[in-house]
């Protein structure tokens, strides 16, 4: 996979080499995978050992952020001030819904995950329908579907309760030896939707039309139609990411995705994809999301108060961003 | 502490027994704890159409500027009595002390507000702090590994229950706090916490959790493959308890408690404003005008029962029929406030 | 602040600025005096636009001085408020509000304007200079930027530098303002710049118009590779002259017309079709006795749309871009279906590709590469097992590179090419898909004399091997390079003839000739 | 070449051809229109409202929303967008609850420090190109922490001449309209109707355009932060007032409230497009729904999906409305 450097570095006279050293270490990703080391490391000094079982315990959970990150980068890289709000509340109704048709036999793993995925796409295409045809603002947009589907999981999950499927909790938490199993199917994930990007032309559609949509469109595209497609990404994705962390936890709960809505909006910029659109880098997701996950571990084992936790966090993003260069586009 | 089996202490002490027009004033229902609240209130005021008139919930998404204005608007619509679940101890001051200069009767429950005209129903969240850290002193022989398991940071729940605990780990030198995380009282995210803290903190041999975050704490150290499992105080959630059952199952010198608030507070606070409104118990003579609801405590010997009855998202509660609440009301009358009870499951 | 002594209000001497590797300016020095106007022409990427920038400040040079009405400063300084020292400049891309009104925009530009009635005094001054420049622009002074027309946008911008600031305008520097203006109202604009030049204001004017500058200007630079070569008087300059002086391979006519030379009178305005290949595109409009006229553009074909400006060419063009079908996966497109406008029913058979000529916002995508520009319209071929094949992506590229003469890498970030070379690797796009249909809409905006006849030969070739070609452009003279031209008016096409009888004024008569009377939306007719 | 002039389209020259009613529809219109319709909604279902008391009870809670919509609205001006301004009022209300009362020239300071703060926020976006979305959330932690480590649990007291400045009222008219009048009435004379107003408006539009006019951006920029942060001091001394306390999570609601209400108000994110009127007027529309869907009755699940639906329904009548003004100008 390569991904292109987004620095107009003028070679016209000498032929450019493909990857140099310089050019890698000039890939946006860079910086997220920079900080995730060091934070890992950090941990490790301060705490004196589990090196291994931090990272592995830390890749596992940050699987979850990043399976709802490349739905969200998607929506992001897709232009037009993309940006999806409901990715929390479809995660916890798809949690609420897998857990049931599951009820904890292993038998219907596959329609649980089904039906989750299938909800998560069908509320993408709710916010795609409010955005594209309507021409609602996506940030308004999906935040009213998002209230809608909240409203639905309340009422809903007060009749019923189900519990996932012990197979697949096991699976979200087994490992081979020091690697976690979930873990690399993570990372499997992130390869794969990095390939979508950049090596398809349906990939390439996506960051074409958040770059210049009318251009795109001149080009041979159907700019709504490959917005539309992205809610939809974001939305199957956001379910799966809500069963499997319903999996990972036994079973659904109201507060299931909360804490998803900021955070994976917050991974997408760390990993050095432009908000504004256009870029989207899947690799820096991952690490950034590993990042995040382990940032507030580091908080908590270095007994900061509260107040410190936040505004570390916080900084930290403002810092990460500050720092990393900034082609053309902005928001 | 002990249980209370009703009996009616207070009885009818004169005034009348007109059927009140009630409204919940909730500022957040989106986890389970709020949810089984607003329907214990509803449940019993359904239930009690010679004391009930008329009711209505209301909730302000988590919003203390809205739920302000929502009581305003409850003033303006004619109820009777409000009864709160806080959205913050200062936000609604205004809003409340507007409500009674209008007359009507306000009573705050499980999260208060400070404002002086309202009555309170409240839990002694300090003595959840005392009564677990308590416990696992006595479990583990004060000495140990701790690791404390927080709500939300800037919460008073969280201060309450914390300062509690550490008030009683003073006095047991050798039993160490080593770490602490935020798992937000969500059995998912104090998982996640928990997992990932686990690989650099030495052996836990103990858990002092907040509510809705044993069972996740509980599954961080099983997937963790921790043994022996370090004693985790449950939350009173029905994942909770099914993994205590779980690993009781498996290593039958397991001890552990469970203790949490119950929902059913929101019918103490509705019984509260019906006296208050009927002037019956001598209710507006409260002392701090405040009344203590107990918290529901599982111990060993009940843990099948409440594993069995609870829906694995569910908490553990049982319904406050009237004479329980007369019993509240006179015990803090009284000066010896109810604080906490061991009861069985409902029957149904 | 010293008399100025020297007759001259701008004399640069000895600027050099250089780009990474590129010396985009190479040791320039020119002069202009006062109320002068002269123009700067040169080929794409000669340095036009940088060195304008540095004149006015914008950004610094490396070396060398640039004195302005006797004040110098060394080049190498940037000016954060040039308006103050009296120099005004309208830049190549637009600079105006969006959201903005008209007269909040003039007000903006107009720093005298002040007090409680701010607006109408800065939409006093500024409609004084559109009456004069573009009589009859149509621009109210309540309507927002963004529901004007591009020209009328550009109309703005040339009106502002002109406004009686509180420092009025001593040296106004032009780059390419005529771009999407139409011929007369390039003519009403460099009429009014004589009347300002002989109050004693001067202008720099760049454009790739070069019989614009042999017709209203005094002098003209020529530069090339970052040089100032020398200069011309107009009155002697022929655009073969300049062409020369440009380095360049003098431009042949294409396809030289006897009736170029007498030139106002047209023999007919129906010209038939020139092959007899099937037919592509179908046009029909309301005819004027209320029957149903029909046009037919045949399989290789080379059609020119003309007309002035924003009388419904555009509508057309992109009504057959969105009547054909695409070719996006690699599939041939199932028939096309018909497109209605307010004038026209179009269908077309085959699919097509488009090149646009707004290229900053419609046509390149910024972030990317030379390569990933070019093969964007073409993935479908390059991809097997749902995969681009990185390899063809290369080939492909490389290939275009060489039929279109590009210099550089492939993998060079496309926003680090001159506008003009930017303008072929969109061509290169759209010829890449080897559509049915080829689709131009003024494609040699800002590109040089040499590329635009390489650009004609290639649309020739390309249609010889069967592709159909519909252009829309600005400049009239080089719709000679059609077969047939079909002359827009208010929405409706009034005339079609030969390439050959494509002339400026042919064109110019019968846009204004036909039907009249009837409304037409000027702000609908361009997107 | 001929000197011939362009043919005069009609209806396009001479005197203001557009009829002057399609110019008078402003953007507020339609937010305003929908305000008045609620309040006239809950005027029958609960007559008490219309009068003084009632006024009183319902607009006063509002207020500190208003402002906050007002902050936002500056800041979505500026091409931005806000997502720090709920914790920005949180810390606002801890200060005024808990440093104003025990040292108020500290207070004072730190209130000034506070607008600086968002100043250089504002110089830092636009210097360096970062995407408000993500700084502003950064920040926003921050400004959460740093209220949490003033007063680590809800408390404090608003000094009494706040409060009673907060609550001023006269017997004839609320002191609620006064205030929302007067405030909306100096906001849009000077957004809307002074040339600097234009220069931030047009700053936000196109920056580079401003620019090349003569202006500073980056002092426009930091003019509309300044604002923003002004009216974000504004509520949270209004919220002060009104609870008497202090309290750091109190506004985090008014985040996604005060981005709906300047999108219901007929903004836009493209910079430069907002109506101070229209943003008024939709913070009353956000505000008061809940209010009116209490009065109907609506069950409080159901109450969030509700909103969300009125706020659909809202921009879909603008997207209407829009379709129906661009079809008649094409005519
Ligand atoms: N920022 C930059 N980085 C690298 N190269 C640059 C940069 N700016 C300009 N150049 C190069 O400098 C040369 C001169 O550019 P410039 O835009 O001034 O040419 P121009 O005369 O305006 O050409 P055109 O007619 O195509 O607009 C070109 O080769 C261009 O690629
Ligand atoms: N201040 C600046 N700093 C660095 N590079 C600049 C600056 N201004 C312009 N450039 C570069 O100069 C090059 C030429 O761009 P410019 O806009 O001057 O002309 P152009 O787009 O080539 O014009 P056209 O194609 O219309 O002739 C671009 O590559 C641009 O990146
Ligand atoms: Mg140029
Ligand atoms: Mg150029």
């Amino acid at each position: 996979m390569t991904t292109l450097d987004p620095t107009p570095t003028v070679s016209a006279d000498k032929p450019a080499p493909r990857a140099t050293a310089m050019s890698v270490l000039r890939h946006p990703a860079v910086p997220a995978f920079i900080g995730m080391l060091a934070i890992w490391l950090a941990i490790g000094a301060i705490a004196g050992r589990g090196l291994v079982e931090t990272i592995s315990a830390g890749i596992i959970i940050a699987t979850f952020l990043v399976i709802v990150g490349i739905g969200q980068l998607f929506v992001i890289t897709v232009g037009n001030g993309g940006i999806d709000l409901s990715v929390s509340y479809v995660m916890t109704l798809s949690a609420f819904l897998a857990c049931q048709i599951m009820a904890g036999q292993d038998v219907n793993i596959a329609a649980g995950i089904l039906i989750a995925v299938g909800a998560g796409a069908a509320a993408g295409v709710c916010s795609a329908v409010l955005i594209e045809l309507i021409g609602m603002p996506p940030l308004v947009g999906t935040l009213a579907v998002g209230f809608a589907l909240q409203t639905i999981t309340l009422v809903y999950s007060g009749s019923v309760v189900g519990v996932a499927s012990p197979a697949l909790s096991q699976f979200t938490t087994a490992q081979i030896g020091p690697i976690p199993i979930f873990g690399v199917v993570g990372i499997a994930i992130a390869v794969a939707f990095a390939l979508i990007l950049k090596r398809t032309s349906y990939g390439r559609r996506i960051e074409a039309v958040g770059q210049r949509p009318v251009a795109a469109s001149y080009a041979g595209t159907r700019p709504a139609l490959i917005r539309a497609s992205a809610y939809v990404i974001s939305g199957a994705m956001a379910g799966l990411a809500g069963v499997l962390l319903a999996a990972y936890s036994g079973g659904p709960s109201l507060g299931l995705g909360t804490s998803y809505q900021l955070a994976s909006i917050a991974v997408v910029v760390l990993g050095g994809s432009l908000i504004a659109g256009g870029r989207g880098i899947v690799s820096g997701l991952w690490a950034g999301a590993v990042l995040l996950t382990l940032l507030t571990t580091l908080a908590n084992i270095t007994r900061l108060s509260g107040g410190w936790q936040f505004i570390i966090q916080g900084a930290l993003i403002v810092l990460v961003l500050a720092l990393s260069r900034n082609p053309i586009a902005r928001r | 502490a002990g249980g209370t089996d009703g009996g009616s202490g207070g009885g009818d002490a004169g005034g009348g027994d007109k059927p009140i027009k009630i409204a919940l004033s909730n500022y957040f229902n989106g986890n389970i704890w709020r949810k089984q609240m607003e329907a214990s209130f509803e449940a019993t005021a359904k239930a009690n159409p010679d004391q009930v008139s008329e009711f209505k919930v209301v909730n302000s998404d988590g919003s203390a500027p809205q739920q302000a204005q929502q009581i305003q608007s409850l003033v303006l619509e004619g109820y009777d009595a409000i009864i709160i679940d806080a959205a913050s101890p200062t936000a609604l001051n205004g809003a409340i002390q507007e409500a009674c200069d209008a007359g009507v009767t306000v009573v705050v429950f499980d999260s208060l507000a400070t404002a002086e005209c309202a009555y309170k129903v409240a839990f002694d969240y300090e003595a959840y702090g005392r009564a677990e850290a308590q416990f696992m002193a006595d479990q583990l022989g004060g000495k140990g590994n701790i690791l404390f398991v927080r709500g939300i940071a800037g919460i008073t729940v969280d201060e309450d229950i914390y300062n509690g605990a550490t008030e009683v780990l003073k006095d047991y030198p050798d039993m160490k706090i080593v770490g602490e995380v935020y798992g937000e009282f969500t059995e998912s995210t104090a998982q996640q916490e928990v997992a990932k803290i686990l690989p650099s903190l030495p052996k836990i041999d103990g858990v002092l959790t907040q509510g809705n975050d044993g069972g996740g704490t509980l599954d961080a150290f099983l997937q963790a493959g921790t043994s022996p499992v370090p004693l985790v105080i449950q939350g009173n959630s029905g994942q909770g308890l099914e993994g205590w059952v779980k690993v009781a199952q498996e290593n039958p010198d397991y001890k552990t408690m469970s203790i949490s608030s119950q929902p059913s507070i929101s019918s103490t606070a509705l019984w509260l404003s019906w006296m208050l409104i009927n002037d019956q118990n001598d209710a507006s003579s409260l002392p701090d005008k405040t009344v203590y609801a107990p918290l529901l405590i599982i111990p060993e010997e009940n843990r099948d029962a409440w594993a069995d009855a609870l829906e694995y998202t569910e908490i553990a509660e049982n319904p406050t029929t009237l004479e329980q609440a007369q019993d509240y009301v006179k015990a803090a009358i009284d000066g010896d406030p109810v604080l906490q009870e061991e009861p069985l499951p409902p029957s149904e | 602040m010293p008399e100025a002594p020297s007759p001259d209000t701008l004399i640069v001497q000895g600027v050099s600025k250089r780009f990474g590797s590129t010396l985009a300016v190479d040791d320039a020095s020119f002069t202009v005096g006062r109320g002068e106007l002269i123009g700067i022409a040169g080929h794409n990427g000669a340095g036009k636009s940088t060195i304008l920038k540095i004149v006015n400040g914008t950004i610094g040079a490396d070396s060398g001085t640039v004195t302005i009405d006797g004040i110098v400063r060394p080049a190498t300084d940037a000016v954060a408020h040039p308006e103050k020292l009296g120099v005004r400049t309208v830049y190549q891309e637009l600079s105006l509000c969006a959201s903005l009104r008209v007269d909040e925009t003039a007000a903006i530009f107009d720093h005298s304007a002040r007090g409680i009635r701010w607006r109408s005094a800065a939409w006093r001054n500024l409609r004084g200079v559109l009456d004069e420049m573009f009589p009859g622009h149509g621009i109210r002074p309540d309507a927002r930027i963004h529901e004007l027309s591009i020209a009328r946008r550009q109309m703005i911008e040339c009106a502002s530098t002109m406004i009686d600031s509180s420092v009025p305008p001593r040296l106004v520097i032009l780059d390419e303002p005529t771009s999407s203006l139409d011929a007369s109202s390039t003519a009403g604009f460099y009429d009014y710049l004589q009347r300002k030049a002989a109050e004693g204001v001067s202008v720099i004017i760049t454009t790739h118009r070069l019989q614009e500058m042999i017709d209203h200007l005094s002098r003209i630079y020529v530069m090339r590779d970052g040089r100032v070569l020398g200069e011309q008087p107009a009155a002697t300059a022929t655009k073969d002259s300049i062409v020369a002086a440009m380095g360049l391979a003098s431009h042949e006519e294409p396809r030289p017309a006897a009736a170029t030379a007498g030139g106002d009178l047209v023999t007919t305005t129906e010209a038939a079709p020139v092959t007899d290949g099937s037919v592509v595109v179908r046009l029909e409009q309301e005819s004027t006795d209320g029957g149903t006229e029909v046009f037919e553009i045949r399989q290789g074909e080379i059609i020119g749309f003309a007309g002035l400006e924003g009388h419904g060419q555009l509508v057309a063009l992109d009504a057959v871009y969105r009547a054909a079908g695409r070719r996006s996966s690699g599939r041939r497109p199932a028939a096309g279906h018909t497109r209605r406008t307010p004038h026209h029913a179009i269908s077309v058979t085959g699919d097509a590709a488009y090149v646009s000529g707004d290229r900053g916002v419609r046509g390149i995508l910024p972030l990317w590469s030379v390569e990933t520009n070019i093969s964007f319209s073409s993935l479908g071929r390059l991809t097997s097992g749902g995969l681009i094949r990185a390899r063809a992506e290369r080939d492909l590229a490389r290939e275009w590179y060489g039929r279109l003469g590009i210099k550089g890498s492939p993998t060079d970030p496309i926003t680090s090419l001159s506008g003009g070379t930017q303008q072929k690797a969109l061509m290169a796009r759209a010829m890449a898909v080897g559509s049915d249909l080829l689709l131009l809409e003024d494609p040699t905006r800002g590109v040089d004399q040499a590329t635009k006849s390489e650009v004609y030969d290639l649309l020739r070739q390309q249609a010889d091997e069967g592709q159909t070609i519909v252009w829309y452009s600005t400049e009239n003279e080089e719709l000679r390079n059609c077969d047939r031209v079909f002359v827009f008016r208010v929405g409706t096409i009034v005339a079609t003839i030969t390439g050959a009888e494509a002339t400026e004024d042919t064109v110019i008569a019968l846009s204004f000739g036909g039907r009249d009377g009837e409304p037409i939306d000027m702000d609908g007719a361009l997107r | 070449m001929s000197t011939t002039t362009l043919p005069e389209a009609p209806g396009t020259t001479g005197r203001a051809a557009r009829p002057p009613l399609t110019s008078a529809i402003g953007p507020w219109l339609l937010p305003s229109l929908a305000a008045l319709i609620i309040f006239g909604l809950m005027i029958a279902l609960r007559p008490l409202v219309a009068s003084p008391t009632g006024l009183t009870l319902v607009l006063a809670p509002l207020i500190p929303l208003v402002f906050a919509v007002l902050a936002q609205m500056f800041v979505i001006a500026a091409g931005d967008i806000d997502l720090g301004i709920g914790s920005f009022i949180g810390l606002a209300n801890v200060v005024i609850a808990v440093v104003l009362p025990a040292n108020a020239a500290g207070g004072i300071l730190f209130l000034v420090g506070m607008v600086l703060a968002y100043a250089a926020m504002g110089v830092l976006i636009a210097v360096r190109g970062l995407p408000s979305i993500v700084v502003t959330l950064g920040m926003s932690f921050v400004w959460l922490g740093v209220a949490i480590l003033i007063l680590p649990t809800p408390g404090g007291t608003v000094s009494e001449g706040i409060v009673g400045f907060v609550r001023f009222n006269t017997p004839v008219v609320p002191g609620v309209i006064i205030v929302l009048t007067l405030v909306t009435a100096i906001v849009a004379v000077f957004l809307h109707r002074s040339k600097y107003g234009a220069v931030l408006r047009g700053s936000g539009s196109n920056p580079e355009g401003v620019r090349r006019a003569g202006w500073s951006v980056i002092r426009a920029k930091v003019g509309l932060y300044v604002l923003a942060a002004i009216f974000g001091l504004l509520s949270g001394l209004y919220l002060s007032g009104q609870t008497g306390g202090g309290d750091p999570y109190i506004a985090q609601s008014y985040v996604l409230l005060s981005i709906a209400g300047v999108i219901v108000g007929g903004g836009t994110f493209r910079g430069g497009e907002v109506s101070v009127v229209g943003a008024v007027a939709g913070g009353l529309v956000v505000g008061l729904l809940g209010s009116l869907l209490q009065f109907i009755g609506v069950q409080s699940s159901f109450q969030a999906a509700a909103q969300g639906l009125v706020l659909v329904l809202v921009l879909v009548l603008r997207a209407v409305a829009h379709w129906i003004r661009k079809a008649r100008r094409t005519l």
